[in-house]
């Protein structure tokens, strides 16, 4: 049962990460791209997290598990701000249709 | 069973072709930022070739250098590079060198590297497939290393001779930076609430980090060089973030914990040689704690100076600019 | 052939390309990342080759060796970084010129 | 009392007490000349009780950390070694001396705890016999190198830098796949294991290929050269004197143990390779010195070609002669002195007129009588004329070379020594020439004058300790020599 | 289960690969920097699979330096490398 699930995390994380590749390749301009990156891939990473603490060993493992989540998504989520406020100021233009 | 050696082995296949093409990419591109940062995406997949060889004590080394601060370091200097290069005279000179160089000289370099790689290759392939290496010795004597971790066995006490000396290398070059005098001025006092916060919540993480690699260094894939890179990248983000400090704390605090690495480990092993009669040999029972005692001491140092390499002047040197 | 010794070949050729690199650009900081590569082929192959032993153990000495070597080669980046800076400070040029400039 | 002296560990003081020197002249930035000359002076006197050990026990065995090899690694100690530290001794005590009033204080700060760390590594790389070991010492005497080239900040001192420090981090580089190789052919890194292990196989052939293209850039064999002429000629006066006396050598030397202990019963065609490249170094080195106008160049072309006679050891012990590489023992020797004194005397010139052109020297012989007598007694043993040290050093190469029939060696040495003489009259008769441009000169301190001179006496004074240093060189007789000792 | 671990493991290589060509191709700075970004997530979670498929603890550290360091790096970028023109190579 706890594999099932686990499965399921993983593989629904494995698909976010191909969501984050694929707007990455694919959308148009830099903000844009931070926005299919930065959350698609920290989304994959939580489920992909989620999956592996059901099949953790031990409390402090998964805990381990979360706390590496936790960063990447703090790093994430003030470097996409840093990156699109640099690019603001310096003058990238927002793509519009 | 045999469906997952096949997908290790194609994941190491295409981690392989991976790294040729990104190292390829780095020397061939015509823009030097994204030398860089492909530069940087090869440290971060060499890590995971240290995880394939079963090489985690190297992979967390990596993770920290390979991926972290030598991209941090090229990045600097890409920035003063482009600070203190305004002058046409200059682009005048290197302009008048441009011509095209002739088919020899393009050929002639790779047909060199496809003679080395094919040499070079063949005397690998001819190594016999078994060799043990020291493991035998290593095993035989892990005992009385005073740690469980074998790698740290080596460096702290088997070679641990190799390891005061690459101490003395470290402060070396930052000796010589020094001697070089600053660089270029401090970038300006961070005024990004996001950058300081991120900086707020980063450093201590790191620092537990570090303190955490150091001390499962003994039983654990670990040690002083992970956990003073990790440190080291705690003092390149707090300086990226503008963090001042003031001028007296820095003047000989800091030369003290610079040469704290180097100089405790010469000190144990004069200690050692006239009490034991040998250059670092251990009393079997105190090995393990004057091993931690090293390696907390070579700890700050590392993290100390890879830090003030990022800085790259003297801090002395601010006050003047 | 096993995977050990495709890491080794990998690392001779990762060395190979290096040298190439430094011998070929002319850029400073390029000629550094090319030292930087050559090394991390060394690297490689010292550890990779470490891997021949029939116990479970992979031989812990080369890594040792690479993990000093990871640290040194950083610093001494750092320092090859910092030269470059000063001498285009001076010079304005971040390229070793090799006509003799004393020639007045 | 002398047993007590015989059983002190002195290779060990020699490596921790400069390194020790070094950190503590960091730490103490006001006391830099006094804890740098107090590091040198017992530097010098535990070589001297290093040597008194050697006389009366045979060579030195150390197992750091008490392992031995091949787990741990081994300090080792015979006449070759110790012939080095003295090298290190002779010319760091007169270079140190001459740094006290070279320098100001701001560069004196810098100057002393490189010197003092750099002159660590180059005893712990004469003593180890451990090859990755070396390789460590490797980095750190290339770094110290590349800081003290640096040191002046001028442009040209900071563009030589950056070629040597290109140069030292390629030839560390090469080195250490070579000790790659080796340990996973062999699975030690132990030289006499190594000596025993190896087999002529592929691999170490590759190895051999890379450790001597990486020593041989280190050493700025020809056409390995190109890097040296600005980095030594563009440092300041007494750093190009430890670079070209001291730093080229300690690269050298390890070829050279390399080859006595592992690589000569393995190889053929390489030991002429080397040979010929020497050949070329002695001729080139020695005609672009004779075209250079400023004296530091051509002091710096001269090491090019004075280098090249320490390669013609190869295809000459190929048979396994002593005389050959104790011929060679001696050259690094009386080439380290003369040649520091040399760079040091330059030094001088510069300090007096304010620049290094030849043709400007402007009867330098009146000013500095001294600064131009050591310069003359200097080239007296570059020129390899009797009584020098130099002379000792080149009648033995060129004894051995006759013996075994190579005409080819002899002529190039004959021919060297000719295009040496030339060189050095030239600067000589510029000395003693009035200039047509005449300037205002400065007084030079007589520290300077005198320090310079002592090496130049000391290279001469080589030339009648013949006997003594044989004695010591034949200590552990270093063809069958690491082995022996176990 | 193990085969899982590895087979994503290869897929997220894959993915990684695929992001290559953002780097090579740009067109802005930022965005290369980005795909390098990527790179560090990814990296992470692959760590992680390894880790899992292995069973070791060690790897887990590993991928914990890298969810930090990476961030280190783009800060790097952010503060530092941005500059408006783009250094070129000479040769």
């Amino acid at each position: 049962m706890i594999d099932f699930f686990s499965i399921l995390l993983l593989l629904a994380g494995a698909l976010f990460f191909l969501a984050g590749t694929v707007g990455l390749l694919r959308f148009p301009d830099l903000y844009t791209r931070l926005h299919a990156l930065t959350k698609a891939d920290n989304v994959g990473l939580g489920l992909m997290i989620a999956g592996l603490a059901l099949q953790a060993e031990s409390l402090s493992a998964a805990g381990k598990l979360v706390l590496i989540w936790g960063l990447v998504l703090l790093a994430g989520a003030s470097v996409a701000y840093l990156i699109a406020r640099g690019a603001l100021l310096r003058g990238v233009l927002p793509w519009k249709r | 069973m045999e469906a997952i050696d096949i997908a290790l082995g194609l994941f190491d296949l295409l981690l392989v072709f991976l790294l040729l093409w990104l190292a390829w990419l780095v020397m061939s591109s015509e823009d030097l930022f994204k030398a860089i940062v492909l530069f940087v995406a090869f440290g971060l997949l060499m890590a995971l070739v240290w995880v394939r060889l079963e090489a985690p004590d190297i992979a967390l080394a990596e993770a920290a250098i390979g991926a972290g601060l030598t991209g941090a370091l090229l990045m600097a200097a890409l920035d003063r590079l482009n600070a203190v290069k305004p002058m046409p005279a200059a682009a005048v000179v290197t302009s008048a060198k441009r011509e095209q160089p002739s088919l020899p000289s393009k050929v002639l370099p790779l047909v060199a590297l496809v003679l080395i790689v094919l040499g070079l290759g063949y005397a690998l392939l001819s190594l016999p497939d078994v060799a043990d290496g020291l493991v035998p010795n290593v095993k035989e004597q892990m005992a009385q290393s005073g740690v469980k971790n074998p790698v740290t066995a080596v460096l702290l006490n088997f070679r641990g001779y190799d390891t005061l000396l690459e101490m003395v290398v470290l402060l070396l070059a930052l000796l010589s930076v020094w001697s070089l005098g600053g660089v270029r001025k401090l970038s300006p006092r961070n005024t990004n609430p996001v950058l300081a916060s991120l900086c707020r919540v980063l450093v201590p993480v790191l620092i537990l980090v570090s303190c955490y690699l150091l001390w499962v260094g003994a039983d654990a894939p670990g040690g002083a060089f992970q956990a003073g890179s990790v440190l080291g990248a705690a003092g390149v983000l707090l300086l990226l973030s503008g963090w001042h400090v003031e001028q007296k704390i820095l003047l000989w605090p800091l030369r003290f914990i610079l040469v704290l690495g180097s100089g405790v480990f010469i000190i144990i092993a004069a200690v050692l040689f006239f009490t034991q009669g040998g250059l670092l040999t251990y009393p079997v029972a105190q090995a393990g704690w004057l091993i931690l005692l090293l390696e907390s001491a070579a700890t700050l140092s590392i993290g100390a100076t890879l830090a003030a390499l990022f800085f790259g002047g003297i801090p002395k040197s601010r006050v003047d600019q | 052939m096993n995977i050990p010794m495709i890491y080794a070949l990998l690392g001779i050729t990762l060395f190979s390309v290096g040298l190439y690199g430094l011998i070929v650009r002319e850029h400073l900081l390029r000629k550094i990342l090319a030292l930087n590569i050559m090394g991390s082929g060394i690297f490689l192959v010292l550890v990779a080759l470490g891997k021949r032993s029939v116990g479970d153990l992979p031989d812990p000495v080369p890594h040792a060796m690479v993990i000093t070597g990871i640290v040194v080669a950083v610093s001494a980046t750092a320092l090859a970084l910092t030269l470059m800076l000063k001498l285009v400070e001076v010079s304005g040029s971040a390229v070793l010129h090799d006509a003799p400039k004393e020639r007045s | 009392m002398g047993g007590l002296l015989s059983d002190a560990h002195w290779g060990v003081l020699l490596i921790l007490l400069p390194l020790f020197g070094g950190l503590c002249s960091f730490l103490w930035p006001g006391a830099v000349k006094f804890i740098g000359l107090a590091t040198v002076s017992a530097v010098a006197l535990s070589v001297v009780g290093l040597g008194d050990q050697l006389l009366t026990t045979g060579v030195y065995h150390h197992a750091v950390g008490g392992w031995g090899a091949p787990l741990g690694i081994d300090l080792y100690a015979d006449g070759l070694s110790l012939f080095m530290l003295m090298v290190n001794a002779l010319v760091g005590l007169g270079v140190s001396i001459y740094a006290l009033d070279y320098f100001d204080q701001g560069e004196a700060r810098r100057f002393w705890p490189l010197w003092l760390l750099l002159l660590g590594g180059l005893n712990a790389l004469f003593l180890s016999a451990d090859i990755f070991n070396l390789y460590v010492t490797l980095e750190i005497v290339g770094l110290a190198g590349v800081g003290l080239a640096s040191l002046s900040r001028s442009g040209a001192a900071l563009d030589g830098a950056m070629r040597y420090l290109m140069a030292t981090l390629l030839g560390s580089l090469c080195y250490l796949l070579g000790v790659a190789l080796l340990y996973h052919s062999a699975g030690t890194v132990d030289i006499p294991l190594l000596a025993e292990r190896l087999e002529s196989t592929p691999p170490v052939w590759a190895a051999l290929g890379l450790i001597c293209a990486g020593l041989a850039l280190k050493t700025a064999l020809f056409p390995l050269h190109f890097w040296l002429p600005k980095a030594h000629a563009s440092a300041s006066a007494p750093v190009s004197a430890l670079l070209s006396a001291l730093v080229v050598k300690a690269s050298f030397y390890i070829l050279l143990r390399l080859w006595l202990e592992i690589f000569s019963v393995r190889t053929e065609g390489v030991d002429d390779l080397l040979g010929a490249l020497g050949m070329a170094a002695i001729i080139w080195g020695s005609l672009q010195a004779l075209q250079q106008t400023r004296l530091k160049l051509m002091i710096a072309y001269s090491t090019v070609s004075q280098m090249g006679y320490l390669f013609l050891v190869f295809p000459l012990a190929a048979a396994g002669a002593f005389s050959a590489w104790s011929a060679v023992a001696y050259l690094i020797l009386s080439h380290a002195l003369a040649k520091s004194s040399m760079f040091l005397v330059a030094g001088n010139l510069m300090h007096f007129g304010g620049h290094d052109r030849i043709a400007d020297l402007d009867r330098a012989v009146q000013r500095l009588p001294i600064t131009v007598g050591a310069f003359a007694l200097a080239g007296v043993s570059i020129m390899g004329l009797p009584p020098s040290g130099g002379f000792i050093g080149k009648w033995l190469l060129l004894n051995e070379a006759l013996n075994q029939g190579r005409w080819d060696l002899v002529i190039v040495m004959m021919i060297g020594g000719v295009l040496a003489a030339a060189y050095i009259f030239k600067v000589l008769g510029f000395a003693f020439t009035q200039a047509p441009v005449t300037h205002e000169p400065k007084g030079v301190p007589a520290i300077m004058e005198w320090s310079a001179l002592l090496l130049a006496v000391a290279a001469i004074v080589l030339g009648f300790l013949a006997s003594p240093l044989m004695l010591i060189l034949g200590i552990g007789e270093t063809v069958q020599l690491m082995g022996a000792g176990q | 289960m193990q085969l899982l671990y590895i087979t994503l493991a290869l897929f997220l290589l894959v993915n990684l690969a695929a992001g290559m060509w953002r780097v090579l191709r740009g067109p802005g700075v930022a965005d290369r920097m980005l795909a390098a970004q990527l790179f560090g997530t990814t990296a992470v979670a692959i760590l992680l699979l390894l880790a899992e498929a292995a069973g070791s603890n060690a790897l887990r550290d590993a991928a914990l330096v890298f969810a930090l360091l990476a961030a280190v790096t783009a800060v790097a970028f952010v503060k530092r490398a941005w500059s408006m023109q783009e250094e070129r190579d000479v040769d």
